[in-house]
């Protein structure tokens, strides 16, 4: 531990800690341009110059180049010093365009910091400006070269960060370039975060552009809704829309970056076609009115059929204070329990998740930065949850291998191994992996369970090239030290989350601290995880309906026309229902459809708690009020003066503060007067004294549930070992980096990068089918069409059909479903021959 | 008390003198003309740098010389400035709405300092009254004039170094754009 | 009294009235005009040739005004304050005698509205009462200005009505008599200006304070308090401040005229014009006052009062029953 | 499109190396020798070879003064502005060049034979002022010899190409 | 006559051919050392040689091969430098065009005393004749059995390619010498605390030394470090100094001198003396990025340490000389120009200070200068020294030499309010400018 000097305060840090982050910690800010604590030390800006005073260095040098060491007595003040960092600001001033008043960046540019707090206003260089020509980046990132000072953060971020390697750095001399090679789109999903790193207005954020100042906005920390990983931001409001969202560090989770879905995927929050009115009947109502007229009716069904008679569908992106108001509701009232999932294989698989993650195993994305070897089954990180991949690059970077079991044509910005098993293969590919892997490793120390368990485990899979690299892969698992396993949810069923966890912990068992990562279908669905138990899935719920035994359905915040498979059956299910009451901030079909709508707020009006895929409890606060932005109240030209509230412009209750108008209608009275959400806490939720005391913790709050060891190793294990049968094909319907979740698909921008959707197929079926590559296909379902571009590959898995979940699909696509067996697919486009051709029919 | 006694020092003869002599100053005061122009029938000129109500001028080419940066609205005492900047056809950054509600505006004059484009002017013009305080309200279209106003030659996009349209490297002393693939060393 | 006697009496309060009203109307416009031209100005020219309907304009507009009452306050002592002060100079005009009796149909009128035998006390006590408009006008507004000028009025009221009551000792040794009646009378031959100036000093800077104008006005100093204990008020009840405060000016000429300058005794002129032309100087002299001195320091003002007043008020009066006792022995 | 021996050849070389990208120098000079200069397409060829982005070689393509983006002529002069020389001519070479060709420095002559280019130090101090054509030394340059070496160039049939 | 280390065979119209080579001891160092020394043992006799780098910086070569010993495993790279770009420095080109097999005895030595794999001819595109002579040379020696497997029967195996650079000075420069053999943008790029010899080529331990150091390694081995380290004229040299004369001078070449020539002795015995109607007016004593050395110190003796106690350095030995005629403000420019194109553009100093010295001093040529100019321009040069590497110091040196030793002469333009020279005829052929005074 390094004990050194930096004007006068003494320090102790941690060795290798550069002097630069040293005098951060006293709070001294050194100026720096090119330096990044995550990307490291490269010293070309020469910024960051101090005097080393005594100690193994002298004289004048660059603190993020030289490490602390004992002795050293460093002065950031003195005058050489400064001397020398105002030259450098001239002298990268020389070239920089007088062009504040017009740059996005003004308000919050390190540039114009430094050159103000530095001292240098006057200009002594006549000589003209370099000039250069901008590119187009593409609907995120807005280019202006002109204002560049060269401190290569950005291609060190894109290339050796993200690695990505279509951003770079061109040219020589003082006619450094950065840029693309030609004009075109950033094909990073990690480009937002140039914006951030940018010490000046370079890179702006292009769908805010023009819109506000950094002061003027109103600013709040916040959560990124848009999948499980839960990273941090920091949201900004401007006349009453959510204009631009920023990075938030924070170490235990996104550490400094986010991926442009999460940046960029707020705009559903600011549509023109969000719903603000209530509804009743079809008609415009008052909300109140509206709200008592549910609570009267609900009586009203209640007494008629009964307490079971009305039901409720809650979400993953459903706060949870409003998901745990809906199960108070909901048991108080006497109703079913809430479910949470209208996928039944997600809400299984979150279930086997909460049930099998426990702090033993519970890795975060800084954990997977440092494993060693990391195993992702059933997941597609940069189309799943990005930032997982940005976190798995810099294992890769650190020298990490990294093996990928997927059935899809999985990309990732770095080295790896992508093993294409089928989707019924997955489950016995990790286990045949993981066998190899623990054999080659030795079993000392296994107690009997655990070697039974293992010899249960299959030992071979049909595919003999697979077996092979199967082996292979268990071979680099054994020499591993700190391997990882990344286990999603999305298209895999819940026998793959419980064998993920039960070889965690085998690996554990076996003295390699193995750790556990799983990904889950949404922003809470930890917690709907924790609070839906003994509560049934939502398709046994639709029996009911069209059975007549519930005749209410309360909605909240959540679509199941977004992706119950059969729209049809959905329909005329809901259709029969006495009362489909739905409380929403999207535009959903199911909000069209309610007999009772309430308007919903968004998490930047309402903010919230949710739980992220690791039972990370974190809290995102409000951000502003809500109301109709003020662009579309005004249509562009000024607003109207008058201070009268525009119509359907009145606050939005949050679904939390409904639920809570509902209870009190109902007579259900929560046990305090404030109605603390967490007061309402069932007693077996992990950390529920912790949250009584500390509501709202600022720094997250892990939730994991208490597992006893005897619930370790429970899967059975007569696996499947193959999928349908030969010559029908698996129908995955799978997430896409932009345009398929539910939230973001509303951002223009992401649409725009989402690009039309493509229908992917192994290269073997697309020979048998008789099709090729870049042919549209037609597919005919239930008498809609549905046309998509066929794209072949061999880089997947064969008798996979793989279609992503797309705006554009529109809810034609919805109805596919997630797996089909041959005999489901017959079924499906209505023909009867088994074979491909029939199946995919030519446009 | 020390205070009293230094000034007592006098006696108060001295002071009856002093009380006398102030009596007598104010008294001459009394037979002077008074010096009172008679406003609404005589009007004074005044400097052009005092300040009264605001105006957006427009450069010499007849465009409007506010880009919208927000810095008069953030140094706004008061908070009487709002606009909402957006962006013309061509690159050019503008207000597309702007409005001063003069209500509220105590003619500090801040924000015609912190422009930095010598668009937002005060004027001698200090002659508006109203009966409806929204009437103050001033939109763009009441603030604009037809004129330079102040140093009305400076154009901010000459020396900007952001290309509007014409190209960039065509403004004041800035070079032609550089061309990477060039071959020249 | 018989009913000629009252409807003479009601007459001569008409008269007096509407004089002593319009006086203090048009001593806001003479005020206001000269302040102006002490100042360089033309003052109010605007309404009227040279403004003379400035009262009656201002007049109006008070009246049009809303009446507001603050939140919070006391409602019925808020109403009230501003009836106080108003009412308590126009009492005071009760016993100044405006001029000999009148002889007029075989009936002696006598040119005062009451002749009291305590008038000196009368007069006293009411001065005393005008505290209470400014005390309770200030608490009863629930405001901080206005309770910290009330506080301010009523320390300074109080103080330096005491070298007022100690300045008129000496006048009642030497007529003789609590009336204003015999007092004027005593001073058929010489005014008592002449044997009491110190009296006389001391009663003008008192009355000075106890009026709160310049250099007194510490309760209602616009630069600290807004306008004191009268902050809250808006329109007519405003206005009363102000019609008592000029009332009070004139009040204050007819009393010194009154104790010091001979009453309506003088020469050529009948009584009332007389005593008229005696008591216009002493605003006039207030006005000119206001436009010369800056006001004082809290501190001065009670030090000033205490220590200087009140002690040579009290020798004044030693000195004066001395020098009674040496002559009349 | 790249003839199929040299990009066979250089496939080849790529598949024998063990760092190929050790190899972009060499293929971006075949390629610039093939097409006369590193064109957009050529550009894209390298990258594919290598199995690098566009962009990748652009950064090094962009950084070298011996790998030409833009369209060179049959022969390219460097013609040195190094010290040494500067102090024979004083510019004066280039200028005298340029004139006799009539074109500026980075142009290339209509009929396609020359590129004039100034260029740091040829490492030819002690024969100053001195050019390099096509990775050929020329010095000490008078303005006859310029004639002269110019006269023999044009009349010179085949590719004098040692390197461009 | 002096002794000659690495002109031993020079032939003045052709290279030096294997046979000739051979004929006067070549190779003999070679088989000597894999018969009777160990690697570590060859870098003693290196070492105890007190031979200095010959390519600028001037580091002890023993002690920078010393420091391979117990590096880290897997290959290990020999990157002989022959990317001189330094304006007036063309001392490689001589060499390798006078006798290649000297030098690739050095490398072959060098890799031997390292245990390296691979060598790396790293060779600037302007010379390519010399690039395809090598590797002509380099099949002839392998022919022979000096390069490839098992050389000369011995379990060392090595062998050398020849990498065509694409320009650019700074490739000169050892680690972005070794990224542009990778294929990265040649950047120079230090890690805190790493040095090449450590993580260099591949992240493996990389020797990077000038073609001259490396030829001169032969004859220390076979004829011995002392003798060696006495050629010197100066106790502080060591060896022999091969010296670049150009400019203004009768016979401009390259000689072959023993270190501590003095200046005067190389100018006017070696190099003929001043051309006709010339008076040596300032010399760059060891290249472009070193500073002007006025007559009055030209008696130094050329080694590192002589030249540095006076203030300057021996840098390529590159000696540039100017005369009475040249205006040495217009001399910066034309050094600081090249310097501000070949920049790398990574620091901040050299990427957009230089431009601003090379802008102040054309604004003193052409009569605009202002006072405040000459102490700015004092200053940014003595901040250059903090760049990220030695090449905007370098840069920085002609123009802290112009100010310490010519001040005058800028001053001159300042108050003229123009540059003191005018054109005139001469010089080859072309207009020239003289200088009036």
């Amino acid at each position: 531990m390094p004990y050194l000097i930096i004007d006068n305060r003494h320090i102790q840090v941690p060795r290798g800690t550069t002097v630069i982050d040293a005098a951060e910690r006293l709070g001294i800010m050194i100026p720096r341009f090119c330096y990044l604590k995550v990307l490291g030390a490269v010293g070309a800006c020469r910024m960051c110059a101090v005097m080393f005073e005594a100690g193994p260095v002298k004289g004048l040098q660059m603190s993020c180049m030289v490490q602390a060491a004992d002795g050293m007595r460093v002065s950031t003040t003195h005058p050489e010093a400064v001397a020398f960092r105002r030259q450098i600001i001239e002298w990268l001033m020389i070239n920089h365009p007088h062009d504040c008043p017009v740059c996005d960046e003004g308000g919050h540019c390190l540039l114009q910091d430094e050159t103000i707090s530095g001292g240098h206003s006057r200009r002594r260089y006549t000589g003209a400006k370099r000039t250069y020509p901008d590119q187009d980046l593409g609907p995120l990132v807005q280019h202006e070269m002109n204002r560049c000072i060269q401190c290569y953060r950005c291609v060190r971020f894109y290339q050796e960060y993200a690695g990505y390697r279509d951003l770079g750095v061109m040219g020589i001399a003082s006619r450094i370039y950065y840029g693309r090679f030609s004009d075109g789109a950033l094909e990073s999903p990690f480009s937002g975060n140039l914006i951030d790193i940018c010490p000046t207005g370079v890179y702006t954020d292009r769908p805010s552009r023009f819109l506000a100042r950094r002061w003027d906005l109103q600013r709040a920390d916040s959560i990124c809704l848009h999948c499980s990983l839960g990273c941090n931001t920091v949201a900004g409001a401007h006349y009453r829309a959510v204009i631009r969202q920023e990075s938030r560090e924070n170490v235990r989770v996104n550490g400094s970056f986010i991926c442009d879905r999460g940046r960029y995927g707020h705009a559903y929050a600011n549509l023109a076609e969000r719903p603000r009115q209530s509804r009743l009947d079809g008609e415009p109502a008052g909300w109140r009115e509206a709200a008592r007229e549910a609570a009267a009716r609900l009586k009203r069904i209640a007494a008629a059929a009964g307490h079971s008679a009305i039901a409720v569908l809650g979400s993953a992106r459903n706060s949870l204070e409003t998901q745990i108001m809906l199960r108070y509701l909901s048991h108080h009232a006497q109703w079913r329990p809430p479910r949470f999932f209208v996928n039944g294989s997600e809400a299984r698989s979150t279930a086997a998740v909460v049930a099998r993650l426990d702090s033993r195993l519970a890795a975060g994305l800084p954990d997977l930065e440092e494993a060693d070897f990391l195993l992702a089954v059933g997941v597609d990180p940069v189309n799943d949850a990005p930032m997982l991949a940005l976190a798995m690059r810099q294992a890769a970077r650190k020298g990490a291998k990294i093996v990928v079991l997927d059935p899809r044509p999985v990309e990732l910005p770095f080295a790896f191994d992508l093993l294409s098993a089928g989707l019924g293969d997955l489950p016995a590919a990790l286990a045949v992996l993981v066998k190899t892997a623990v054999s080659q490793a030795g079993t000392d120390g296994c107690e009997a369970q655990e070697k039974a368990f293992l010899a249960a485990l299959p030992g071979r899979v049909p595919d003999e090239k697979l077996q092979g690299q199967l082996g292979q892969a268990g071979g680099w698992l054994a020499a591993s030290r700190r391997p990882a396993i990344i286990c999603g949810s999305a298209i895999a069923g819940p026998e793959l989350a419980g064998l993920a966890a039960d070889l965690a912990l085998l690996l554990q068992t076996g003295k390699t601290p193995s750790r556990l990562f799983y990904l889950l279908p949404g922003p809470n669905a930890f917690g709907a995880g924790l609070l839906q138990r003994g509560s049934r899935y939502f398709p046994s719920l639709l029996q009911d309906i069209e059975k007549g035994g519930v005749r209410a359905l309360l909605v909240v915040e959540n679509d199941p026309f977004f992706r119950y498979p059969d729209q049809d059956r959905l329909h005329s299910a809901l259709g029969k229902l006495e009362l489909l009451m739905v409380l929403d901030y999207l535009p959903s079909r199911a909000a069209r459809a309610a007999h009772i709508f309430l308007p919903g707020a968004t998490v930047f009006e309402a903010g919230g708690s949710f739980i992220n895929n690791c039972g990370l409890l974190q809290y995102a606060a409000p951000v502003h009020e809500g109301g109709i932005p003020l662009a579309q109240v005004s249509g562009g030209s000024h607003p109207p003066r008058a201070h009268a509230p525009a119509p359907g412009s009145e606050k939005c209750p949050s679904a939390y503060e409904a639920l809570l108008f509902l209870a009190n209608e109902l007579a259900i009275r929560p046990p305090t007067m404030d109605a603390s959400p967490w007061s309402l806490l069932p007693e077996d939720f992990p950390g529920q004294a912790e949250l009584l005391a500390h509501p709202y913790p600022t720094d997250g709050l892990q939730l994991l549930p208490r597992l006893s060891e005897a619930e370790s190793l429970q899967t059975p294990v007569n696996l499947p070992t193959s999928g349908p049968a030969a010559g029908a094909l698996t129908v995955l319907r799978v997430e896409q980096t932009f345009g398929s979740e539910e939230l973001s698909c509303y951002a223009e921008p992401l649409r725009q990068l989402a690009g039309p959707p493509l229908a992917l197929l192994h290269g073997a079926d697309a020979d048998r089918a008789g099709v090729r590559d870049g042919e549209q296909l037609c597919f005919e379902i239930g008498g809609e069409k549905v046309e998509l571009a066929l794209q072949v590959t061999n880089r997947m898995a064969p008798g996979q059909l793989i279609i992503p979940h797309h705006y554009a699909l529109g809810r034609a696509a919805c109805r596919l479903p997630a797996v089909v067996a041959q005999a489901e697919l017959r079924g499906l486009t209505g023909q009867d021959s088994p074979d491909l051709p029939q199946a995919i029919t030519e446009s | 008390m020390k205070v009293d006694k230094d000034k007592d020092e006098g006696g108060i003869i001295n002071g009856l003198l002093g009380l006398a002599a102030s009596y007598r100053v104010t008294l001459t005061q009394l037979f002077r003309k008074p010096l009172t122009e008679s406003y609404p029938e005589y009007k004074r000129p005044l400097p052009a740098r005092s300040r009264a109500r605001i105006i957006l001028t427009r450069d010499k080419a007849g465009g409007e010389r506010c880009v919208a940066c927000y810095l008069c609205s953030g140094v706004c005492p008061v908070s009487c400035i709002s606009m909402q900047s957006a962006e013309r056809e061509g690159g050019r950054r503008y207000a597309a709405w702007f409005r001063i509600n003069f209500a509220r505006c105590i003619y500090c004059g801040l924000c015609e300092e912190a422009c930095p484009t010598l668009a937002i002017q005060l004027t001698p013009d200090f002659e508006h009254s109203c009966r409806h305080p929204l009437d103050f309200v001033a939109e763009k279209e009441d603030l604009l004039v037809d004129h330079g106003g102040k140093d009305g030659d400076y154009d901010f996009y000459h020396y900007a170094g952001v290309d509007c349209g014409e190209g960039k490297g065509t403004h004041e002393a800035e070079l032609p754009p550089v061309d990477i693939k060039s071959n020249l060393p | 009294m018989d009913s000629t006697g009252l409807i003479i009496l009601l007459a001569k309060l008409l008269i007096v009235l509407a004089a002593l009203l319009t006086g203090a109307a048009y001593l806001v416009l003479v005020e206001r005009k000269l302040l102006g031209r002490f100042q360089l100005r033309p003052g109010p020219n605007r309404v009227g040739p040279a403004g003379i309907w400035q009262p009656l304009a201002d007049g109006i507009k008070l009246l049009l005004k809303e009446d507001t009452v603050p939140a919070g306050a006391d409602r019925i002592l808020f109403l009230l304050a501003p009836a106080v002060v108003a009412m308590v100079p126009l009492l005071l005009f009760a016993v100044i005698p405006l001029g000999p009796d009148l002889h007029l149909a075989n009936r002696t009128i006598p040119l005062v509205i009451s002749d009291l035998n305590v008038g000196l006390l009368y007069i006293l006590a009411l001065s005393s009462l005008s505290v209470y408009g400014v005390v309770l006008g200030g608490w009863a507004s629930n405001s901080t200005f206005s309770l910290l000028g009330g506080l301010r009025g009523a320390a300074q009221m109080i103080s330096y009505e005491l070298a007022m009551g100690l300045s008129l000792v000496p006048i009642v040794m030497l007529a003789g008599s609590f009336s204003l009646v015999d007092i004027v009378a005593a001073q058929e031959g010489f005014p008592f200006l002449l044997v009491q100036p110190v009296s006389f000093v001391i009663f003008l800077i008192s009355a000075l304070a106890e009026a709160k104008r310049l250099p007194f006005d510490l309760p209602e100093a616009e630069n600290e308090l807004m306008a004191g204990y009268h902050t809250e008020y808006s329109g007519m009840r405003f206005a009363l401040y102000f019609v008592g405060e000029y009332i009070n000016m004139i009040v204050l000429g007819g009393l010194l005229a009154v104790f010091f300058l001979g009453g309506w005794h003088g020469p050529l002129l009948p009584g009332p014009l007389m005593l008229g032309l005696k008591i216009i100087p002493v605003p006039l002299l207030l006005i000119w006052t206001r436009a010369t001195l800056p006001r004082l320091r809290y501190d001065q003002l009670m030090q000033f009062g205490w220590k200087v007043l009140v002690p040579v008020a009290l020798v004044n009066i030693v000195v004066t029953g001395g020098l009674i006792l040496w002559l009349e022995s | 499109m790249l003839p199929e021996e040299i990009r066979h050849r250089l496939e080849t070389r790529i598949a024998a190396s063990a760092h190929p990208r050790e190899l972009v120098v060499d293929v971006m000079y075949e390629l610039q020798n093939h097409y006369g200069f590193l064109n957009d397409v050529a550009l894209r060829e390298v990258a594919e070879l290598l199995q690098l982005t566009p962009l990748e070689v652009e950064e090094l393509a962009t950084f070298y003064d011996f790998i030409y983006r833009r369209p060179v002529g049959r022969f390219v002069l460097h013609v040195c502005d190094g010290v040494v020389c500067w102090m024979f001519e004083e510019q004066s070479a280039l200028d005298y060049i340029c004139k006799l060709l009539g074109v500026a420095p980075g142009e290339t002559t209509p009929d396609g034979q020359f590129t004039v280019l100034p260029t740091v130090c040829v490492g030819y101090c002690d024969h100053a002022p001195a050019m390099l054509i096509n990775g050929k030394l020329y010095g000490p340059l008078t303005p006859e010899f310029i004639d002269r070496t110019l006269e023999e160039l044009r009349s010179i049939s085949c590719d004098l190409v040692l390197c461009r | 006559m002096t002794e000659k280390v690495l002109f031993l065979n020079q032939k003045f119209d052709r290279p030096a051919t294997l046979e000739e080579y051979r004929e006067n001891g070549g190779y003999g160092a070679l088989a000597l050392a894999l018969e009777k020394y160990a690697p570590g043992q060859v870098c003693d006799l290196v070492a105890e040689s007190g031979l200095r780098g010959r390519g600028g910086a001037g580091f002890p070569t023993g002690r920078k091969w010393l420091s391979f010993a117990g590096r880290k495993q897997g290959p290990r790279y020999v990157v002989p430098n022959t990317d001189e770009m330094e304006p007036g420095t063309f001392k490689d080109r001589v060499l390798v065009n006078c006798d290649p097999h000297l030098v690739l005895e050095g490398i072959i030595l060098a890799a031997y005393a390292i245990q390296a794999d691979q060598g790396i001819f790293f060779i600037r595109p302007s010379y390519e004749q010399d690039a395809q002579l090598i590797e002509g040379e380099l099949n002839r020696a392998r022919e022979a059995g000096y390069l490839g497997k098992n050389i000369l029967g011995s379990d060392f195996s090595f062998d050398i390619e020849v990498h065509r650079s694409a320009g650019r000075y700074i490739c000169g420069e050892a680690s972005a010498q070794v990224r542009a053999i990778q294929g990265y943008r040649p950047n120079p790029r230090k890690m805190p605390g790493l040095h090449l010899t450590e993580r260099g080529l591949w992240d493996q331990p990389t020797l990077v030394n000038n073609a001259e150091t490396l030829a001169c390694i032969p004859a220390i081995v076979s004829r011995g470090p002392q003798w060696f380290k006495k050629i010197a004229r100066t106790p502080s040299g060591a060896g022999t100094k091969l010296f670049c004369v150009s400019g203004r001078v009768v016979r401009p070449g390259c000689y072959e001198l023993p270190m501590g020539t003095p200046l005067r002795e190389i100018i006017e015995q070696e190099a003929g003396g001043m051309l006709p109607g010339s008076e040596f007016k300032a010399c760059l004593p060891g290249g472009a990025s070193t500073r002007f050395l006025p007559k009055k110190q030209w008696e130094v003796p050329m080694d590192f340490e002589s030249l540095k106690k006076i203030g300057h350095q021996l840098g390529t030995s590159s000696i540039i000389v100017f005369d009475h005629n040249t205006c040495l403000v217009a001399a910066t420019i034309n050094l600081l120009n090249f310097f501000v194109r070949e920049s790398c553009g990574w620091c901040t100093p050299c990427r957009d200070g230089l431009p601003f010295m090379r802008h102040l001093l054309l604004e003193i040529e052409h009569g605009r200068g202002k006072e405040e100019y000459i102490p700015m321009l004092r200053s940014m040069a003595g901040q250059m020294r903090h760049a990220y590497c030695a090449f905007a110091p370098g840069a920085a040196e002609p123009v802290l030499g112009l100010l310490e030793y010519f001040e005058d002469e800028v001053r001159e333009h300042l108050s003229r309010g123009k540059c003191p020279c005018r054109f005139s005829d001469a010089g080859g052929g072309f207009r020239r400018k003289q200088c009036l005074t």
